[in-house]
């Protein structure tokens, strides 16, 4: 049986943040993935009572991951590629 | 101290789990650990002057947080030392994995290993391929090497052991080279000790606990496994043995309960470390998986209390050394001591270490070994010594170049990654796939629980962490 | 098998493509790079330096106060190929070594006695031992950079002609006193 | 000033026009090839008399006489005789346990420390005079350049290398500099190749672990990013790398942060030495404003120290006096300071770590010195 689903505004939370939550997700927490026009909505197995609250857990780590990309995305970027051609052309 | 306001550079967090710290690390290597639960949040916010002060100019030391003007220097920093790290990853190999044999007088619950009897014909490494064995080693390895011997039971095959150091000596003699032989020690000799002795060869032997764990572990249908090992372990004191050999221990199932005992079972050997691994959940029979599998978890509920016991162990005044902490200790502190094969990016497959099976066929790894024993998929075979000493792994190049932590799925984002490795073979064991799935993959769960464990021992625990310093130094 | 290597080297910045997929989900165009190729280096010590320093180690192996500290114990972690020296000390900056410093130009006494120059002049190996004196303190005035051969050319001719001319040395001569004590040449 | 343990100079008479450099008693190699400094050689028959020998001749073109025996010098030394002050100093002296050339007085950095400030005329030939000192030196000791800043005239100091290099001299060289010329990545890569095989260490100071304490200690804008830069810069070259850092007042407390610095940033250096500051020059002007007395950076070094250790980064500490600091500390403490401004007070006579320690230098006398305990 699941859970009555939780809505997530499709405005706030892009699909790849929800992905990437649920990926973490404990193994116990089985659930489904739905969408309607305006709203994520994700569904949970009811014999565990805490994936909501995991899942909630979840999605704001990954929304701060994408604020701190926001600043630093194309440093990120820099370093890794630098880093690469580096080595490239040093082998 | 600076009046400047900070930036955030690029860096990793992660919540650790049951604690309110978070740790944050760099490219660099470099972490720091945040202690309040809303400092993360304050930090990514821009926040800055909401942390304790220290906490700032610790990040900032750390490279995790810049100034404006100094910017553009961290960041290049950051991607000098990340080509550092992945320039070492690019090393020519340093370990060489032999099996001279098959063979084996145990019957190990957990033998990934098609293992054979101990009089059966055409299961051993014919000397006449230590020449191209040689060639190869010679060509692709660095300066300094390792050369392990493994099995089935490696001293069932002594004979090959000897005729290939002995020509190894002239071969490899511009190179800085060590020995191990990896053994149950059963079919140690007077002879062999000797030998061991004159070339200064390093033992690594099995022991996986007192009489009744060893032998459930590692039963022989030959004769008392665990007392023949105790014998063999006085043949080795005789000899002024000890310093040159280390012991290995493999957890199974019946064990979880017992951390604080094994620990002190261990100690009682007087022996200053040890090697204590989980079993690596590689092609079991789901019967088997229950006798004497685990999750990721239950093993690291059994193996933090064996942790706690050897941390307090050496707080009585004996340094006695937990050499599988020591491993992500050294990870953690000393980027580049550590050449351990699992715990690089790009993955230690072929660039790591290179094993030649008892049929001449070489492997990039030790798991691709195991795996091709269940699957004979022939893209692991990277050259076949019985041939030439040529080796190809064009196959195994994508396999590589899909292994670097910073483009992983599941890695990319995690703040370990910088201590961390990739495994392809191991996930593509158990998920099918190279890159495989972090959430649901046992070496994944282990390395993030190791961590989480490590670093909450070190921010809480005075004592663990006065402990780990000195095994640091050693 | 180098080659190979080499081939898997030349694969590596492929797998950055897939890193693009994977981790670029909002990304803000900066049309600025950050960072300056030349501003990545990768940390390797020379073969030679390395060498240099175990070798020095060992030499001065009898000092006390080294704090020697072996490489990682346990048979998982391979050797470090490079230790730092332990046990050389660092001189302390030595104040002053060279007393009185700069030369105060054209104002030496006349140390180098013209009578004693022109005999030495005639010896073959004072006379090029001279010139390549000159031809040293020419070299740091900015005004030579020929090779130090001992040998009066076209081009230390003319350096030695300029460096008297800004430093207001009259005398006619290339190598007489006058000119070798403005150089701070002692003893012919 | 105290007197040091190793007396440097000797008093001379009748050198006025004397002054300059001087090889003693003999040429250790008979390389004709070099640019040969004249020799200094003992009259047999009269005490205190030196002769003054042109290269290639045995005949005495002059002669000084001394006031004192040489004792101190060992023939094949290098050293320089300056009549005006009525002095011989040992250039290059084989009983040192450490020489060091200075190659200029000029300096980009103002350190508010500085032992020795710069000035600002022209002293070009001091680098001609320590390529001449090197050249004419028999020995192989690793000699130390220092200055001023050895490098702010890039052409002189890469001059400098040529030379010694022109002549296959191989001598080991440990540079002090500050490395700010080397986050030119053109000028690092040419000393680095001009360098080629020969060994060198960069003896380069951080002091702090950001700009701002850094550049106010040095009294130079922009200083810690250049370098920084020029550290990252020479690393990448495969140059060897000791970072030297003096705690005073203002950077004791980010001393840990310095090294977490390093450790983060720059972790392949060789080295890190932490130096206590040596009262003379400008530290002596500025000493009540910078000095900390050693046993109240205890806390401080034993944080830098553990987490070094903890990194396996080696760190040394120079010029500590054993009885200032904590017993954990001494295993790190070197004896450092130069023998010719070195030495031990009455109180250290009776010391049972007398001759494991350091002392004092010679500067720090009266009221700079901070009184020995001795260990009975």
């Amino acid at each position: 049986m699941m859970t009555s689903p939780l809505k997530l505004k499709k405005n706030k939370y892009s699909e790849h943040l929800i992905r990437k939550s649920l990926y973490w997700l404990s193994k116990d927490c089985a659930w489904k993935f739905d969408e309607n026009d305006t709203y994520w909505l994700i569904s949970f197995n009811s014999e565990v009572d805490n994936c909501e609250q995991q899942l909630h857990k979840l999605l704001n780590d990954n929304i701060l991951r994408e604020e701190l990309d926001k600043q630093t995305n194309q440093v990120r970027y820099d370093i890794i590629l630098s880093a690469l051609k580096k080595v490239q052309s040093d082998s | 101290m600076t009046l400047e306001a900070t930036f955030n550079l690029p860096f990793l967090f992660r919540r650790i789990p049951k604690t309110n710290l978070t740790i944050t690390t760099g490219y660099n290597g470099a972490f720091c650990l945040l202690e309040e639960e809303s400092n993360i949040e304050d930090l990514i916010r821009n926040n800055h002057e909401r942390l304790p002060k220290e906490k700032i100019s610790e990040l900032e030391a750390k490279s995790l947080v810049s100034t404006q003007s100094e910017y553009a220097l961290k960041a290049s920093l950051h991607a000098s030392s990340l080509a550092t790290q992945i320039y070492r990853s690019l090393a020519k190999p340093s370990l060489f994995m032999i099996v001279p044999t098959l063979r084996c007088d145990h019957d190990c619950r957990y033998c990934q290993v098609s293992r054979a009897p101990i009089n059966a014909e055409g299961k051993d490494l014919s000397a006449k391929n230590i020449d191209n064995a040689l060639n190869l080693i010679e060509s692709t390895s660095d300066e300094e090497l390792k050369i392990e011997f493994q099995g089935g039971e490696p001293l069932l095959n002594f004979k090959f052991i000897k005729e290939f150091i002995s020509k190894a000596k002239v071969k490899l003699k511009e190179k800085n080279v060590s020995y191990v032989i990896c053994t149950t020690l059963t079919n140690l000799t007077n002879e062999i000790a000797d030998f061991i002795k004159d070339e200064n060869i390093q033992i690594s032997a099995s022991i996986d606990g007192d009489a009744n764990t060893h032998k459930y572990n590692r039963p022989s249908k030959y004769y008392d496994s665990y007392d023949l090992l105790q014998d063999k372990r006085r043949l080795l004191s005789e000899k002024n043995l000890d310093s040159h050999t280390s012991y290995i221990a493999t957890v199974t199932r019946p064990s979880l309960g017992n951390a604080q005992e094994l620990a002190e079972f261990f100690f009682s050997l007087s022996i200053d470390s040890i090697f204590i691994r989980p079993l690596t959940p590689l092609g079991f029979a789901s019967s088997t998986v229950r006798a004497i599998g685990y999750t990721a978890d239950e093993y690291m509920d059994f193996y933090k209390q064996f942790l706690k016991e050897i941390i307090r162990i050496n707080i009585q005044g004996t340094r006695f050394v937990d050499e599988m902490a020591l491993i992500h200790l050294n990870r953690i502190f000393r980027p580049g001591s550590t050449q351990y094969v699992d715990m690089k990016s790009p993955a230690g497959l072929v660039l790591g270490g290179l094993i030649i099976n008892y049929d001449g066929k070489v492997f990039g790894s030790d798991e691709s070994r195991m795996l091709w024993e269940m699957t004979h998929s022939k893209e692991l075979i990277i050259g076949d010594i019985t041939l030439s000493s040529d080796l190809d792994f064009t196959n195994l190049t994508k396999t590589l170049k899909d292994s670097f932590l910073f483009a992983l799925p599941g890695c990319s984002e995690c703040a370990y990654q910088p201590y961390c490795g990739a495994d392809p073979i191991h996930h593509l064991a158990t998920q099918g796939d190279p890159i495989g799935n972090k959430s649901d993959s046992f070496f994944c769960n282990f390395q993030t629980l190791m961590y989480d464990m490590i670093f909450t021992m070190w921010h809480n625990s005075n004592d663990a962490r006065k402990v780990f310093r000195t095994w640091l130094k050693l | 098998m180098k080659k190979s290597f080499a081939y898997l080297a030349s694969l590596i910045s492929a797998s950055f493509a897939a890193k693009d997929t994977i981790a670029s989900n909002v990304i803000e165009d900066r049309s600025i790079k950050m960072l300056d190729d030349d501003h990545i280096i990768i940390s390797k010590l020379n073969h030679s330096v390395s060498n240099l320093l175990a070798a020095h180690r060992s030499h001065r192996s009898h000092s006390s106060h080294s704090s020697h500290r072996s490489s990682a114990g346990g048979g998982y972690s391979a050797p470090r190929t490079y230790t730092p020296p332990s046990t050389y000390t660092p001189p302390a900056k030595k104040a002053d070594p060279l007393g009185q410093t700069a030369r105060p130009k054209s104002s030496y006494p006349s140390v180098i006695k013209e009578s004693d120059l022109v005999k030495s002049l005639t010896d073959k190996d004072k006379r090029k031992n001279i010139i390549m004196r000159m031809q040293l303190a020419l070299q740091f005035e900015g005004l030579y950079s020929g090779a130090i051969d001992g040998v009066m050319g076209e081009r230390t001719r003319n350096a030695v002609k300029a460096y008297k001319k800004l430093n207001g040395v009259t005398s006619d001569g290339v190598m007489d006193a006058e000119t070798l004590n403005s150089l701070g040449i002692k003893g012919f | 000033m105290a007197e040091a343990i190793r007396i440097d100079t000797a008093a001379i008479i009748d050198a006025q026009d004397w002054s300059g450099l001087y090889v003693l008693e003999k040429y250790n190699s008979a390389n004709t090839d070099i640019p040969l400094l004249p020799i200094l050689t003992k009259n047999p028959k009269k005490q205190n008399e030196y002769f003054i020998l042109q290269p290639f001749s045995s005949e005495a073109i002059g002669s000084i006489h001394t006031l004192e025996q040489l004792d101190h010098f060992s023939p094949g030394d290098i050293v320089y005789i300056d009549g005006h002050h009525g002095k011989i100093r040992g250039i290059l002296n084989a009983k040192a346990n450490a020489n060091t050339l200075l190659v200029t007085e000029q300096c980009d950095n103002f350190c508010k420390f500085c032992s020795q400030p710069p000035k600002t005329k022209n002293d070009v030939e001091l680098y001609e005079k320590a390529a001449l000192s090197i050249l004419n030196y028999g020995r192989n000791d690793l000699t130390g350049i220092s200055g001023g800043e050895p490098t702010l005239n890039k052409n002189a100091f890469r001059t400098f290398l040529q030379t010694l290099n022109s002549f296959n001299n191989t001598t080991p060289l440990h540079i002090l500099t500050n490395g700010r010329g080397f986050s030119e990545k053109k000028f690092c890569t040419d000393v680095t190749e001009t360098l080629g095989e020969r060994f060198c260490l960069w003896g380069i100071p951080i002091y702090g672990y950001e700009s701002q304490i850094h550049n106010y200690l040095v009294d130079a804008d922009n200083a810690f990013i250049e370098t920084v830069s020029g550290i990252r810069n020479l690393l990448g070259s495969g140059q060897a790398i000791e970072i030297r850092i003096v705690p005073v007042r203002d950077n004791l407390k980010s001393l840990p942060l310095i090294i977490d610095f390093i450790q983060s940033n720059l972790n392949q250096v060789t080295y890190v030495s932490i130096m206590n500051m040596e009262p003379k020059g400008l530290a002596r002007k500025n000493f009540n404003s910078l000095f900390v007395p050693q046993h109240d950076q205890n806390s401080a070094l034993l944080e830098a120290i553990e987490i070094a250790e903890t990194h396996s980064l080696k760190i040394r500490l120079f010029n500590y006096a054993l009885c200032q600091i904590d017993a954990y500390l001494h295993k790190y403490a070197c004896k450092s300071i130069s023998d010719w401004k070195n030495y031990y007070t009455d109180e250290c006579n009776a010391c049972t770590k007398k001759t494991e320690c350091g002392g004092m230098f010679t500067s720090a006398d009266g009221r700079f010195l901070e009184k020995p305990r001795a260990f009975i």
